[in-house]
């Protein structure tokens, strides 16, 4: 964290800066909506590496940063996007062939490791998965654990009520906090000293964004300081948690940005029948990534006419009698 | 009138939602069948998603749980802390009906959307739980759709995902679970419910033109059919109310 | 909860059906703001007896429904009205004369006892009060508590880490959830199947509501169903948890409303002067509570000149230079 | 220039304060000094409140931490949970900075502010903790406003309230709390701080016209005085930014 009143950088020097090889990162957004693309396109084209993953449901994200070779472990509660891919397809591939390591959790157990370390708390109780696998078989061993300072020694822990019988429990699940180095999360609104609105459903972003030893946030729409704070009701994240305002317009595309752009259906099943074949997605990061230098080239593949059909109609927030099929 | 398969699935679980019920729907059929329960047979009940949204006013059919469709005209945008919440309370969670689907079921009714083979090196990875085993943890009634498949209600999961009855009548107890478990099965060949002492799977229905033995044929596992009466067709209203107020862009239908 | 499309009902009503005598009771607000005032008052004219209060600072409410002689049992962190009251009155008066148990919490920890209520877990943990007297000393005895059903058997517990040292943490404090049979809060805007919407601050309101098994809704402005759904961001309290909505303009007076009115400081102030003395008290319940019906007979006492006095300045929702001294 | 003792403590806790440090802040004092170093030393600081207001615009003095001044002009407007979470959170904590005060203070810095006399029957109540105790358990430093009385300067607390450093050095950790405690107490007399190393306090300033005898006179037990100098009163320029900026309607300076 810091207090300066003013964060705005460029989106190459924010990655730089902050997202290194072997770093642990978290990825705001969930499935096909406001995922931070174009920092993960950005991540891809720095070629950063072995980044260990955290995401409770960030579907075309992590799907596109394992393709484009950036991740080597993986701690998530679901790899898919929706109808355009029920299993995130780059990640079943790597799972697959052994390339990944993966560690299961529920999206609610993810969520309440992300506000454990938003809380400053080792740990958060719930009542969720006793009886399942997701206890029972571990992504990571012990011994792997033990030699990382980076992860807590148990996966999760079974432990009876000590407040025995209160509210009907016998039995918690203690989920331990994730604190990661960075986490990235795509606004629709932040001023320069880092203030953010999210307009539509949050997701678990601000519990991922206040977790983390160091935030940057990318966002639609840049304000003057100050512009926010006449309607502070509406803003999720104070600055005192950002380290950098990245100004990105449709840096959530093609996942979704409510009220600024639906989800870009051509694009999403382009990119679903390129990343089931090695070659066509050898093509895809070499033309649509590292082919471009920022994510207004990207948009600029894409093109005028179909950026208009994914406008969102301002009422609704989303784009109307939009082709999905 | 004639009706596909897929709308006789909706349909069958429509009719399962209440008024009074809260039905926590995931992608595809899942979300038609909530919402073809609200257009058809149970008006005053909630549709709500794991991603935050509840009561969401759906003029089109959202194709993943975080898509924007889901946030228009709510009763509130919260987040995922937010939903899971409302289903692990005391209070609001005992009405909640949750929609599962699964690669895997047996005859518990515990479902594997995780992995085939090994968890270590799996031999097919799937998206994981999601919210699909917090679900199945904190709610009292739930809803599976599958598609009847030997290699799908098999005897053993390969990975335990999401709680049904767990090994038995007192595996929720045991386990330290919330009481649950998934009332029903609706396949591509008919409805499987759980016996209220035993806890396994029954036939409970079979599809027009479909028998109990074509559906044992297609379970590694077999079942009591004994009670397997044919089920009811979907009626020309529903179908009407289904095709056009529910997904007149025919995204999940057709 | 229900699921009913119209829950709207008057004062009387909302709090004979609901606040009982020895009932579980929570209000929301914090000291001198967003109080549900008239709620109170209606529970004091109601005569409701031996209620078992929670609060964390809610300051003007509990004073005056401790003075109204409806309060056994109280379980609190803060117990004052600002500069009105470092102390509230009567609360003091009630403890110091032996007619009311209290169990002290801290503010954070009765927050996450609510938070862990409406979470539906147990308990929650945190890092506060260990090595202090709000571990050691215990308002409930353990017999007690063990002869009510309606509170666990541990005042707090403290655990070792199980993720040990995990976030650099070798001791939590676990503190139990609080499940009350009803709680109150005051609200800005509620529709008439109860979708709420908090202006400013939100305090613990939110968290009070979904822990509750029952929860009565005032709120200044009333609105049709589906009015606050078209900017459902700035919602707060969806309609799932409520049971009773009562259109109280002014229900937290003389307490403030943010965007509505101000606190009244010299209705605090003559409160605080009169609730000092047991012959003023008395005659101030006699005349401000059982001698008005409604919440509307207490704003005409007070007139129309202060409450314009009072009056919310559009931009900065509170009462711009309004004399407080 | 004259200066009254509220108005020399105020900006003696004001010089306390930095850019970078995030304020936690009270009613009355407390709140005057967080509003004095942003507008002479500190202009970077931040300002926040246990209720969820972080960075608020204050035109006027809150006479309450819920006082709806405090909404005004924030960076977000949450709750209580937010507020202590950012305290207890391991990088926003570790630039917060706590005022406090209280009724008792003991040689460790630890604090009463809930009762005189018995818990279970007490002869005088307080307000109790509020967050008092959670800012003392969470934060690295804080700052003590007290008065110089023998019942205030207290051998045994009646009750312990907020966390100092318990019963010594070791105390924060052997009790499992945040490594913190307090870094100085202003009083109406002087300027007490903690030993590096016995985490006791000892004077290190005195105001013009006090002698630290008369200080011992006024506190149960005894303190170190040999490193006690005379405090610097406030400067003009302090004065008229205090009298001016954070309380023109005079409601706590006067």
């Amino acid at each position: 964290m810091n207090l300066k009143q003013d964060k705005v950088m460029d989106l190459t020097t924010a990655i730089n800066t902050y997202v290194k090889d072997r770093c642990h990162l978290s990825l705001g957004g969930f499935t096909i909506n406001r995922n931070p693309m174009a920092a993960v396109y950005e991540i891809i084209r720095q070629r950063v590496k072995n980044i260990h993953l955290y995401a409770h449901s960030n579907g075309q994200g992590v799907d596109e940063l394992i393709g484009g070779g950036c991740v080597s472990h993986l701690e998530i509660a679901y790899g898919g996007s929706g109808k355009f891919a029920s299993t995130c397809i780059r990640f079943r591939k790597a799972v697959e062939e052994n390339l990944l390591q993966v560690e299961d959790y529920t999206n609610y157990q993810m969520t309440l490791r992300f506000l454990a370390g938003a809380m400053g708390v080792p740990f958060l109780p719930c009542r969720s998965s006793m009886g399942t696998d997701i206890v029972n078989k571990w992504g990571f061993s012990q011994e792997m654990r033990k030699t990382s300072k980076k992860l807590p020694d148990d996966k999760l822990t079974i432990m009876d009520n000590p407040f025995s019988g209160w509210l009907d429990t016998e039995k918690v699940v203690l989920v331990p906090a994730i604190q990661p180095d960075v986490t990235i999360v795509h606004v629709q609104k932040a001023d320069k000293r880092g203030n953010c609105r999210i307009q539509g459903l949050t997701f678990a972003d601000a519990e991922q964004a206040k977790a983390a030893k160091h935030l940057i946030v990318t966002c639609e729409e840049l304000y003057d300081n100050d512009e926010l704070k006449t309607d502070s009701d509406q803003n999720q994240i104070p600055f005192i948690h950002v380290d950098a305002v990245v100004h990105v317009p449709h840096g959530a595309y093609p996942t979704a940005c409510y009220h600024h752009y639906d989800y870009d259906p051509n694009y999403l099943k382009a990119y679903a029948k390129k990343a089931k074949d090695d070659t066509l997605h050898g093509e895809y990061l070499k033309e649509m990534i590292h082919g471009c230098q920022t994510q207004q080239d990207l948009i600029a593949k894409t093109g005028p006419e179909q950026m208009a059909a994914i406008a969102a109609d301002p009422q609704t927030g989303y784009a109307r009698n939009l082709d999905r099929k | 009138m004639e009706y596909t398969l897929k709308e006789m699935m909706a349909i069958t679980a429509a009719r399962e939602i209440k008024n009074e019920d809260i039905v926590f729907c995931g992608t595809g059929i899942s979300m038609l069948a909530a919402m073809a329960a609200k257009n058809i047979n149970a008006p005053e009940s909630v549709i709500f998603f794991e991603t935050g949204a509840i009561d969401s006013k759906l003029e089109e059919i959202p194709l993943a749980v975080g898509d924007p469709r889901v946030m228009y005209h709510t009763s509130a945008n919260g987040g995922l802390l937010d939903s899971f919440a409302t289903m692990q309370n005391a209070i609001t969670g005992q009405h909640v009906v949750g929609i599962l689907g699964a690669a895997q079921v047996d005859k518990f009714g515990n479902l594997n959307s995780t992995v085939i083979g090994d968890y270590e090196s799996p031999k097919i990875r799937f998206s994981g739980s999601g919210g699909g085993c917090d679900v199945a943890s904190f709610v009292p009634r739930s809803i599976i759709f599958m598609q009847h498949e030997k290699r799908k209600f098999v005897k053993k999961l390969d990975y335990l995902t999401s709680p049904g009855y767990l090994d038995g009548p007192d595996g929720r107890k045991n386990a330290g679970l919330i009481p649950g478990g998934p009332e029903l099965v609706i396949t591509n060949m008919g409805v499987m419910r759980f016996d209220d002492t035993t806890k396994q799977m029954y036939l409970a229905a079979f599809y027009p033109g479909i028998t109990p033995e074509q559906i044992l044929d297609k379970m590694e596992f077999s079942v009591d059919t004994s009670r397997a009466e044919e089920a009811t067709p979907p009626t020309a209203e529903e179908l009407t109310l289904l095709r056009e107020k529910c997904d007149h862009q025919r995204l999940i239908l057709s």
